[in-house]
């Protein structure tokens, strides 16, 4: 496949969470403000990137039966890594993000993408398509984490532009449920879905 | 008493899905019918319990005294995973009948961050053996409560006609929010 | 698609191999980090003691049982010259709208607060959150609060701390925090000298 | 006050007619019978084309168990046996006979003396009944004769006579119950020898007092038979609620009447019997009631069967300049005509005028969920989910919230704020439903 | 002549429509209405009127641009939503909060979907609550009555008699000590006291509701499910330690346990549909409302509970049908 | 090498292998290999899950055409021979030609022709009007206008003509996958080939009525008259109750018979205009 | 009261005829058919399970055919009961006695896990009781 193509897909066409709603967990539970979202959006990317990268890399030595385990146990490495290295470097984003960068392991979209796409090609598409997905996740996670900020604490990337509180229920767990309903709304509607 | 709170604390106050966004996927995927969410709701139950009762385990005995805390991630995504799988196989060696009435009754079980989730959760509000059972057994009723109650809205919004725009996940979200609205009335409770 | 049978020598072979190197390069990469995590903790905490306490060239440690409670209060004496400027205490409470918060109390010898800063808290962001100093100057009324004179509670309760709108567990949480701290400290004052003697 | 316990609505009663004594409508110039009148198998014609029939001459034939005799209404020539509009505008077969004039049936009794004694069998009883090609006249037009033979293994109890005419407008059953009260009297009788019962009801809403003190009076010279004053509430003349009211007794789900040792009959379909077993008298002729609003002479007509509707409305003064729907049958039951010269048959009960204004369903807006057509409904079940699961296609559904229960009485959508088509809805699922039931089997 | 009509029976309905219904229960509320106007003065007129206009307003907008379908704000319910709204909240509340909960309630509430009849949970408690956790501050604000006032900015404010209690028990002292300091319950009967504008008066409140039992736009089984459920559970507690917990008779008259449990609860599109289904949904009401009163951080449970209790609705329906027709046959 | 690593690699080691048994155990007893070819197959699909093949969904199609391993029997109207041709490409297999179809409504009965003489209310889905009455028109067989089939549509094909009350086929998004055909309670729709140049001949009516009575109540209702069966040389055309029927596969598009209909109930649609006398218009053709 | 249950119904094709039994092969897929996400599931290893039907009528139906699978709703509940819930409650019932009896985390909870294995043994030991109660019917 073309590869522009696959990245306009990860972003536009299939965007993993407006359109495909996986791994909603982070999505919900981090994105206070659009820092956090950014933040865990990278990591997702990254564990996307580098697992659909080495199990693209090995995929003609596994066995098939033991595929998934195997590509579990790298996801897990790669999350652990992220981990390690946000907590000795980004202490305080590794705060904020909490128990959801362990969650990556689960996230339907990371195990999905390398048993669906990477195990089956080339490791250049692979690549592509782990970036692809990881930035329309990106996005998602920034835009969602932005719109709450915006209207959670009048205030963008943490740079404040009215005074005042701002709506609270945005920060709060409703806020999450609410402001992806209808960004996923106006998303679909945007690339013509409906 | 202290049971009293987990328990309560972990089915309203901080609903595993409404206030700690774990295990949306099967929220928001699994709730179409609800005979179907409160089967799921049992074996999310055992499950979890079972799940939250090796990882401590693991992480008590063999992370903690070997100083490897850092693999807790590894660790437990691997048992979490080969658990469930060992569950499928007990029944279906133990009774296909039963394995099979389950199957067409449930969507399959996979390996959600719920459970993972609880599992971290135990270990980070360093509960003891029996409080981390007890928390597990009280996220899996407030996973229960909230994908019931969301596969009954759910049912009745499938009948009347939501606007175009809104049908399915963003309806599903909204519904999911004003729940998660109405549930922060539980705020204090513990 | 795999290329290789599955037999079962060969799944465990490769699956004992994935994990492996998984657990090797893990473990490296640990060995890497650890440091920086444990200095970064390392430095945070040194960086909330600084601010809490006067400048000092030496700090010593010391672990004391508060009157209720169920785990000891970490003290930093901080010196300067020799001479104790200020005590750093880092104190919790279970009382927050969301259970647990800790702080950095620092106090002059004399038990007046130098200054409060947060530690770790799961309030709620936009009401409780304002404990924190970034988001608000609210802790700041501690500063110079001498709790021999004044009551550490908030107005509601009859004392002398400001609550925060809407938010008045979270300070009265906060105020039961530093009230801890402080008490603690006017427990074991007269042990303090002694027990830093060694 | 007896009744049935659950739902019901009180429409306006409205019963202009109720004071008009019946009238004989002169003979049409021709009439259209159609083959098919009665639940069941069509009747089978057995004249031809340009063969002369007499009044109560058999035009058709029955031939199979749940089915009725065709009786020529008039005498004259048979023009063709063809395809004639019925009321909802589709083709159905009919015989139509030019009338020349009336001469009847030399077996027919036409004399107006009342016979009381009646020597048949039981037997003999029925299968007179089934000659004469009597049907309900209550609404379904189920042929009688099938609800006389009780079958092997039930025992009828009670032969309940409905007299309710629990919709608003119509008074055929009232004039008759006045009229030829007699006569009803010994049909009872007959065909409670026919059914080997000893006690018949007779249930008739309170307000038509007048029917209530006669009957009464007349059953005290007849055994077994009582006259039960009930509440004025609709579908008081339901089957079902019928049995529920004058017997406390309640049919299950998908039963018939007999399951509860009960046959329930129809003040005209008893007349039809007297007639047929005493005087040889096939079902020709029906009381109907014309009515309406606008209507300048509502009556009750007795009408042969066949003659076209426009001739009834005729009769009654024509139709108004602002008509705008006309219905054949009761406002909550009847069917809206499409079309005049639509023949009367076995089951019209009245023709019903309705003026313009009048015949605009309200504006339709979403569900309330007001929950009006749940506490409505006579026989408890959900009419808005049942409604909803059928216009998503929920069958199994709608099958399990029991929408074969439904009577089709048509109070939900009555009471209904909202103007929801409720009825419509379900009877679209009932016959989906129907479909799946009958497939299954 | 012209065309004929032909539709499927029945051929008559009922004199019964939704505007009737709708138009019924605002006529019901006037009494409630006035009652706020006495003792809030102008603010409580204006804040009225914003949120019936805002709620008309977004539900046009809504209804003509994003749904393009017809636009039926005339029927009523808009406007119930937005005088119900209007009750939920203090009246020195800043105007622009109330056009945005106003636009939660008709927006997310009620149109996300489709309108009228299709939303799960009541609109107008769904704009509180949105208010109530978005801006704290200016919704726990309670203003002092003060009849006939036409004043509109300054107004003196005080706590609700049930955060006075709430409070002082929290603090740790007496009921007695605190029923000095709320006012007589004669008062709080007729709505002298701190409150919500429309929630203050019970005996309004309750004329209202009378009113619509009468007119059949609602029955008994909720209200008195609700409000008896409260009674009795608080009743015990108070029998258990009167020194913690207040009388039932309080909990009755203060809040917004009348409003609630005869307006709000009683909303026939997110309530049950059969008699046995509205008395679990009032008693459940009644249980979360005193849970949260007594037990949770909130001074007031009433909206919450009437909100999560709407989320079991679908399920009380099904588990509650009607005993059908038939079904259980005794004869005789 | 530290302790730490040891340890490390000892314990998530052990556990891998403890995964590699029970993994081995299950593929042991879960023996459902999956064939790989109905992933790619299914890849190959329009993904419409339209049901026009007749299964339940494509994926359903792939993993029955797979295992069929053959592609007689099977069609994707939605993906017409292209699709197929590339399934067919996966399997290894050749694609027959197959001749793409289009939907047709039957009934020309417009508002105009056929005017109506009832009104109806109540639930507006043809399914209860057909129970309740005959139609507008009085037409026992006719369109009843209330959309059943433009519901049914999964492909935004089918519109009603506000101006003539009937349903409207857009040709170009029609895939001929046949929800309008089955949704139609009436029977009106029918599936017929595209045609050379998308052309087609077609009798519009479906009414069984003697001609004296169908023209009572539409203008252009086919009588049976039997004049097209005679000019056709194909004997494409049959006539049956009172009602011609043209054969999609025996006519040529010769455009003899739309001439000779006197009620103009058949018609030709995307022809050229024929020189000497102009056609009605018709409204099929619209796009 | 038997009428209103509702039934679980599950699509699936027919996957081989042995004697009496129909074996069903019901595909999880078929039931996402229109979900997007189908293809990023995981797991996929264990997406099909074979379901055995007793019936008469093996005759009526042949390999590769579309069926629905139904087991009336309070079967399943059933068996959730019987495999899920009742394990749980032995589990914790000794979870707690043995912590309560001898305090030590680990024993508690390897003897809780271990009693699984004589519950699951019991279950086996009635596998043919079971078979009997979980009736599953096939339409179509
Ligand atoms: C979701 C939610 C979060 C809240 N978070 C806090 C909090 O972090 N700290 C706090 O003191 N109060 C919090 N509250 C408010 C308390 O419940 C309570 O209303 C308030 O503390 C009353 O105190 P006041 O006297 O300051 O108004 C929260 C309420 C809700 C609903
Ligand atoms: C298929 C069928 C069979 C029936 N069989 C009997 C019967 O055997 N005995 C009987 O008394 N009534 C029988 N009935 C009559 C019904 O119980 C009922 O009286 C009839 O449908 C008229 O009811 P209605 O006028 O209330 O609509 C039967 C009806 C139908 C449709
Ligand atoms: C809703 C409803 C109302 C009915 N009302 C009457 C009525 O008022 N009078 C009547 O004789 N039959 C009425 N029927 C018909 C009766 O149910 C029943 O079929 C009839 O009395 C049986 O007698 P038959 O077989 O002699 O017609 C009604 C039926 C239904 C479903
Ligand atoms: C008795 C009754 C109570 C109502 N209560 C409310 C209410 O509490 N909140 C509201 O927004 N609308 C209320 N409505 C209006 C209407 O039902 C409501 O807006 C719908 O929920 C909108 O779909 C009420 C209507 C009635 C008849
Ligand atoms: S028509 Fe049917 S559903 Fe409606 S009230 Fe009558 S019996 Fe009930
Ligand atoms: S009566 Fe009408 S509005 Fe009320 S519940 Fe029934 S269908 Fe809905
Ligand atoms: S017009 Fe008919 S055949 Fe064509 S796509 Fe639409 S529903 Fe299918
Ligand atoms: S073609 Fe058939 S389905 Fe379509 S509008 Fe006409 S009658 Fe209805
Ligand atoms: S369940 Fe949490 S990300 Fe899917």
């Amino acid at each position: 496949m073309n590869k522009v193509k696959i990245i306009i897909r990860g972003i536009i066409k299939e965007n993993p969470v407006f359109v495909l709603l996986l791994g909603l967990c982070p999505v919900l539970g981090v994105t206070t403000s659009a820092y956090n979202g950014f933040g865990m959006g990278l990591a997702t990317a990254f564990v996307l990137l580098m697992s659909n990268l080495v199990v693209s890399l090995i995929k003609n030595f596994i066995p098939n039966k033991v595929r998934i385990p195997s590509f579990i146990v790298i996801i897990a490495s790669f999350v652990t890594i992220v981990q390690l290295v946000m907590e000795a470097f980004l202490p305080d984003l590794f705060d904020a993000l909490g128990l959801f960068i362990p969650l990556i392991v689960v996230n339907c979209l990371v195990l999905g993408r390398s048993e669906a796409f990477a195990s089956k090609n080339d490791t250049f598409s692979a690549v592509t398509d782990g970036l692809a997905m990881g930035m329309g996740f990106t996005m998602a996670l920034t835009a969602l984490g932005a719109l709450r900020e915006i209207l959670g604490s009048y205030s963008i990337f943490g740079y404040s532009f009215v005074e005042g509180d701002g709506m609270l229920v945005f920060v709060l767990a409703p806020g999450a449920f609410i402001g992806l309903g209808y960004l996923t709304a106006i998303f679909l509607k945007i690339i013509g879905e409906r | 008493m202290e049971y009293i709170f987990i328990i309560i604390g972990a089915i309203f106050v901080n609903n595993i899905v409404l206030a700690q966004f774990l295990g949306i996927c099967p929220y928001i995927g699994v709730s179409g019918k609800v005979s179907t969410s409160v089967g799921m709701s049992g074996a999310v139950m055992f499950v979890m319990t079972l799940a939250t009762i090796v990882t401590y385990l693991i992480f008590n005995f063999i992370l903690i005294p070997l100083d490897i805390t850092y693999l807790q991630t590894i660790s437990y995504i691997l048992v979490i995973a080969s658990l469930v799988q060992m569950v499928e196989i007990i029944l279906k060696k133990v009774s296909p009948a039963l394995y099979q009435a389950l199957g067409i009754f449930l969507p399959l079980m996979t390996t959600n961050c719920a459970i993972l989730g609880v599992a971290i959760l135990t270990v980070q509000n360093e509960y003891n053996l029996l409080q981390g059972v007890v928390f597990a057994i009280a996220n899996a009723i407030g996973f229960g409560l909230a994908i019931i109650l969301f596969a009954g809205i759910r049912e009745q919004l499938d009948l009347v006609d939501v606007p175009k725009g809104m049908k399915g996940a963003p309806a599903a979200l909204v519904v999911a929010g004003i729940m998660a609205l109405a549930f922060m009335g539980f705020a204090g409770l513990v | 698609m795999a290329k290789k049978e599955s037999t079962f020598a060969n799944m465990v072979l490769t699956l004992l191999m994935v994990t492996a190197i998984a657990a090797f390069t893990l473990s490296m990469i640990y060995n890497v980090t650890k440091e920086p995590i444990e200095r970064g903790r390392y430095e945070r905490k040194q960086a909330a003691i600084s601010f809490v306490v006067p400048e000092f060239d030496e700090l010593k440690t010391r672990f004391f049982m508060p009157a209720d409670g169920r785990d000891s209060l970490e003290f930093n004496f901080a010196y300067k010259d020799g001479e104790l400027v200020g005590v750093a205490v880092e104190t919790y409470t279970m009382m927050g709208f969301s259970g647990y918060i800790s702080a950095m109390v620092g106090f002059y010898p004399d038990g007046t607060i130098y200054d409060v800063v947060h530690l770790q808290h799961e309030e709620t962001p936009g009401l409780g959150d304002k404990i924190q100093k970034d988001v608000s100057d609210w802790s700041d009324q501690f500063q110079g609060f001498d709790p021999s004179e004044k009551t550490l509670k908030v107005r509601q309760d009859q004392g002398d701390v400001d609550g925060i709108t809407a938010a008045t567990i979270t300070a009265r949480a906060y105020c039961d925090a530093i009230n801890r701290a402080y008490l603690t400290l006017m427990k074991n004052l007269d042990q303090i000298d002694m027990s830093l003697e060694e | 006050m007896k009744t049935f316990k659950t739902g019901g609505v009180h429409p306006p009663e409205k019963k202009f007619s109720e004071n008009q004594p019946i009238e004989v409508l002169p003979l049409p110039e021709t009439v259209s019978i159609p083959l098919s009148q009665h639940l069941g198998a069509p009747a089978v014609p057995v004249i031809n084309k340009g063969d002369k029939v007499k009044t109560g001459q058999l035009i058709a034939k029955g031939e199979s168990f749940i089915s009725a005799n065709i009786h020529s209404s008039v005498t004259g020539t048979v023009t063709k046996i063809d395809d004639v509009i019925d009321a909802s505008g589709y083709r159905k077969k009919a015989v139509i006979i030019k009338v020349e004039e009336d001469q009847w049936d030399e077996s027919i009794d036409t004399s107006d003396t009342l016979k009381k004694d009646c020597d048949l069998t039981s037997e003999d009883i029925v299968k007179k009944v089934n000659q004469m090609g009597i049907v309900g006249m209550g609404g379904a037009a189920f042929p009688s004769h099938v609800k006389l033979s009780v079958p092997k293994g039930k025992k009828a109890e009670y032969l309940l006579i409905n007299g309710a005419e629990c919709e608003p407008y119509l008074t055929s059953d009232h004039r008759l119950m006045l009229e030829k009260g007699e006569e009803l009297m010994v049909g009872i009788t007959i065909k409670m020898k026919a059914l080997g019962v000893n006690k018949s009801v007779i249930g008739i809403e309170k307000n038509k007092p007048d029917a209530i003190e006669y009957l009464c009076e007349l059953a005290k010279e007849y055994e077994g038979i009582t006259v039960e004053p009930l509440k004025v509430k609709y579908p008081q003349g339901g089957e079902k609620q019928l049995i529920k009211a004058l017997v406390n007794r309640e049919v299950p789900s998908g039963k018939l009447p007999i399951e509860v040792g009960c046959i329930v009959h129809n003040v005209g379909t008893t007349f039809a019997v007297y007639e047929a077993v005493q005087k040889n008298k096939p079902l020709i002729e029906r009381v109907v009631t014309v009515t309406g609003i606008n209507i300048e002479k509502p009556s009750n007509l007795l009408a042969r069967i066949g003659t076209p509707v426009s001739a009834i409305i005729e009769a009654a003064g024509g139709i108004p300049s602002n008509t705008g729907k006309v219905v054949s049958g009761g406002p909550m039951m009847g069917k809206a005509l499409s079309n005049f010269e639509a023949p009367v048959t076995k089951g019209t009960s009245g023709i019903l005028v309705f003026p313009k204004e009048a015949s605009q369903r309200v504006t339709q807006l979403n569900c309330i969920r007001c929950a009006k057509c749940v506490n409505t409904c006579p026989m408890t079940l959900e009419p808005y989910l049942l409604a909803l699961l059928s216009d998503k296609k929920r069958y199994e559904m709608c099958e399990n919230n029991m929408i074969m229960d439904c009577i089709e009485c048509g109070s939900c959508h009555y009471v209904c704020p909202s103007g929801r088509p409720l009825l419509d809805n379900i009877r679209v699922g009932k016959a989906k439903v129907g479909q799946v039931i009958r497939e299954r089997k | 002549m012209s065309l004929l009509t032909v539709s499927g029976s029945p051929h008559v309905h009922a004199d019964d429509s939704v505007r009737k219904i709708m138009y019924g229960v605002i006529i019901s509320l006037v009494p409630a209405m006035l009652v706020s106007f006495y003792f809030f003065g102008l603010g409580a007129l204006i804040i009225t009127l914003t949120a019936v206009v805002s709620c008309l307003v977004f539900e046009f907008l809504i209804q003509k641009y994003l749904i393009k379908g017809p636009v039926t704000i005339w029927d009523g319910s808009a406007i119930i939503t937005g005088v119900l709204l209007a009750f939920n909240v203090p009246s020195n509340l800043p105007l622009w909060i109330v056009v945005v909960g106003s636009f939660v309630a008709i927006g997310m509430g009620k149109m996300t979907f489709g309108g009228l009849g299709k939303n799960p949970f009541n609109p107008a408690l769904v704009g509180r609550v949105f208010m109530m956790i978005s801006f704290p501050v200016q919704m726990t604000t309670w203003p002092k009555p003060i009849p006939l006032s036409t004043q509109l900015t300054d107004v003196v404010t005080g706590p609700t008699a049930l955060a006075v209690i709430k409070d002082g028990v929290g603090r740790g002292e007496k009921v007695s000590q605190l029923l000095p300091k709320v006012p007589e319950y004669t008062d709080l009967f007729i709505g002298n006291m701190g409150g919500s504008l429309g929630e203050v008066s019970a005996i309004a409140l309750i004329l209202g509701g009378l009113y619509m039992l009468l007119r059949k736009i609602i029955t008994w089984h909720i209200p008195v499910s609700f409000i008896g459920s409260v009674f009795i559970f608080t009743g015990i507690m108070w029998l258990v330690n009167p020194e913690i917990y207040i009388d039932p008779v309080f909990h009755l008259i203060t809040g917004g346990l009348m409003l609630g449990a005869i307006y709000m609860a009683t909303d026939m599109v997110t309530s049950p549909m059969t008699p046995a289904g509205m008395l679990i949904f009032g008693v459940g009401c009644g249980i979360l409302t005193v849970v949260i009163r007594v037990f949770g951080a909130y001074p007031e449970g009433v909206s919450f509970a009437i909100l999560i209790m709407n989320a079991f609705v679908p399920i009380i329906d099904r588990s509650f049908k009607p005993k059908r027709f038939g079904e259980e046959v005794k004869n005789g | 090498m530290n302790e730490i690593v040891l340890y490390s690699v000892l314990s998530i080691g052990s556990l891998g292998t403890l995964m590699a048994l029970v993994l081995y155990i299950v593929a042991q007893r879960f023996k459902v290999i999956e064939d790989p070819r109905i992933d790619q197959v299914e890849d190959k699909l329009p993904g419409a899950n339209c049901g026009g093949c007749g299964y339940a969904g494509c994926r359903n199609f792939a993993e029955e055409i797979v295992k069929a391993g053959t592609l007689e029997g099977f069609n994707c109207p939605p993906g017409g021979s292209e699709v197929l041709s590339e399934v067919a490409s996966v399997l290894g297999l050749e694609a027959e030609e197959q001749e793409s179809m289009v939907a047709v409504v039957l009934c020309s009965g417009s508002r105009q022709v056929a005017p109506p003489k009832t009104r109806f209310e109540g639930l507006n889905t043809c399914e209860f009007a057909h129970s309740l009455y005959a139609g507008l028109s009085g037409c026992p067989y006719g369109c009843l206008g209330e959309g059943d089939c433009v519901v049914s549509c999964n492909f935004d094909a089918m519109c009603m003509d506000e101006n003539t009350g009937l349903p409207v086929i857009i040709e170009e998004k029609c895939v001929a996958c046949g929800a309008c055909v089955k949704a139609c309670p009436r029977n009106i729709i029918e599936l017929r080939k595209k045609g050379k140049k998308s052309r087609r001949i077609f009798v519009s009516c479906i009414n069984r009525e003697k001609g004296g009575v169908a023209r009572k109540n539409c203008k252009v209702a086919c009588i049976g008259c039997g004049r097209c069966v005679k000019e056709c040389k194909f004997e494409a055309i049959t006539l049956e109750n009172n009602l011609a029927y043209i054969d999609f596969n025996k006519c040529t598009l010769c455009r003899k018979c739309p001439q000779e209909c006197p009620t103009s109930a058949i018609h030709e649609i995307n022809f050229p205009p024929r020189k000497p006398k102009e056609k009605k218009e018709n409204k099929t053709a619209e796009a | 009261m038997e009428k209103r249950l509702e039934n679980i119904e599950h699509p699936g094709v027919v996957e081989d005829i042995r004697n009496k039994n129909v074996l069903v092969r019901i595909n999880s897929r078929t039931a996402c058919g229109d979900c997007k996400s189908k293809s990023y599931c995981g797991l996929q290893d264990v997406k099909d399970k074979i379901i055995e039907i007793e019936t008469h009528k093996t005759g009526n139906y042949k390999i590769g055919q579309n069926v629905i699978v139904t087991l009336k709703q309070s079967l399943g509940y059933k068996a959730i009961l019987i495999g899920y819930l009742v394990p749980l409650v032995i589990l914790l019932f000794a979870l707690i006695t043995m912590l309560a009896v001898t305090g030590d985390e680990p024993l508690s909870a390897l003897v809780a896990v271990l009693l699984m294995v004589p519950y699951y043994a019991m279950v086996y030991v009635k596998r043919h009781k079971l078979r009997r109660t979980f009736n599953f019917h096939i339409k179509q």
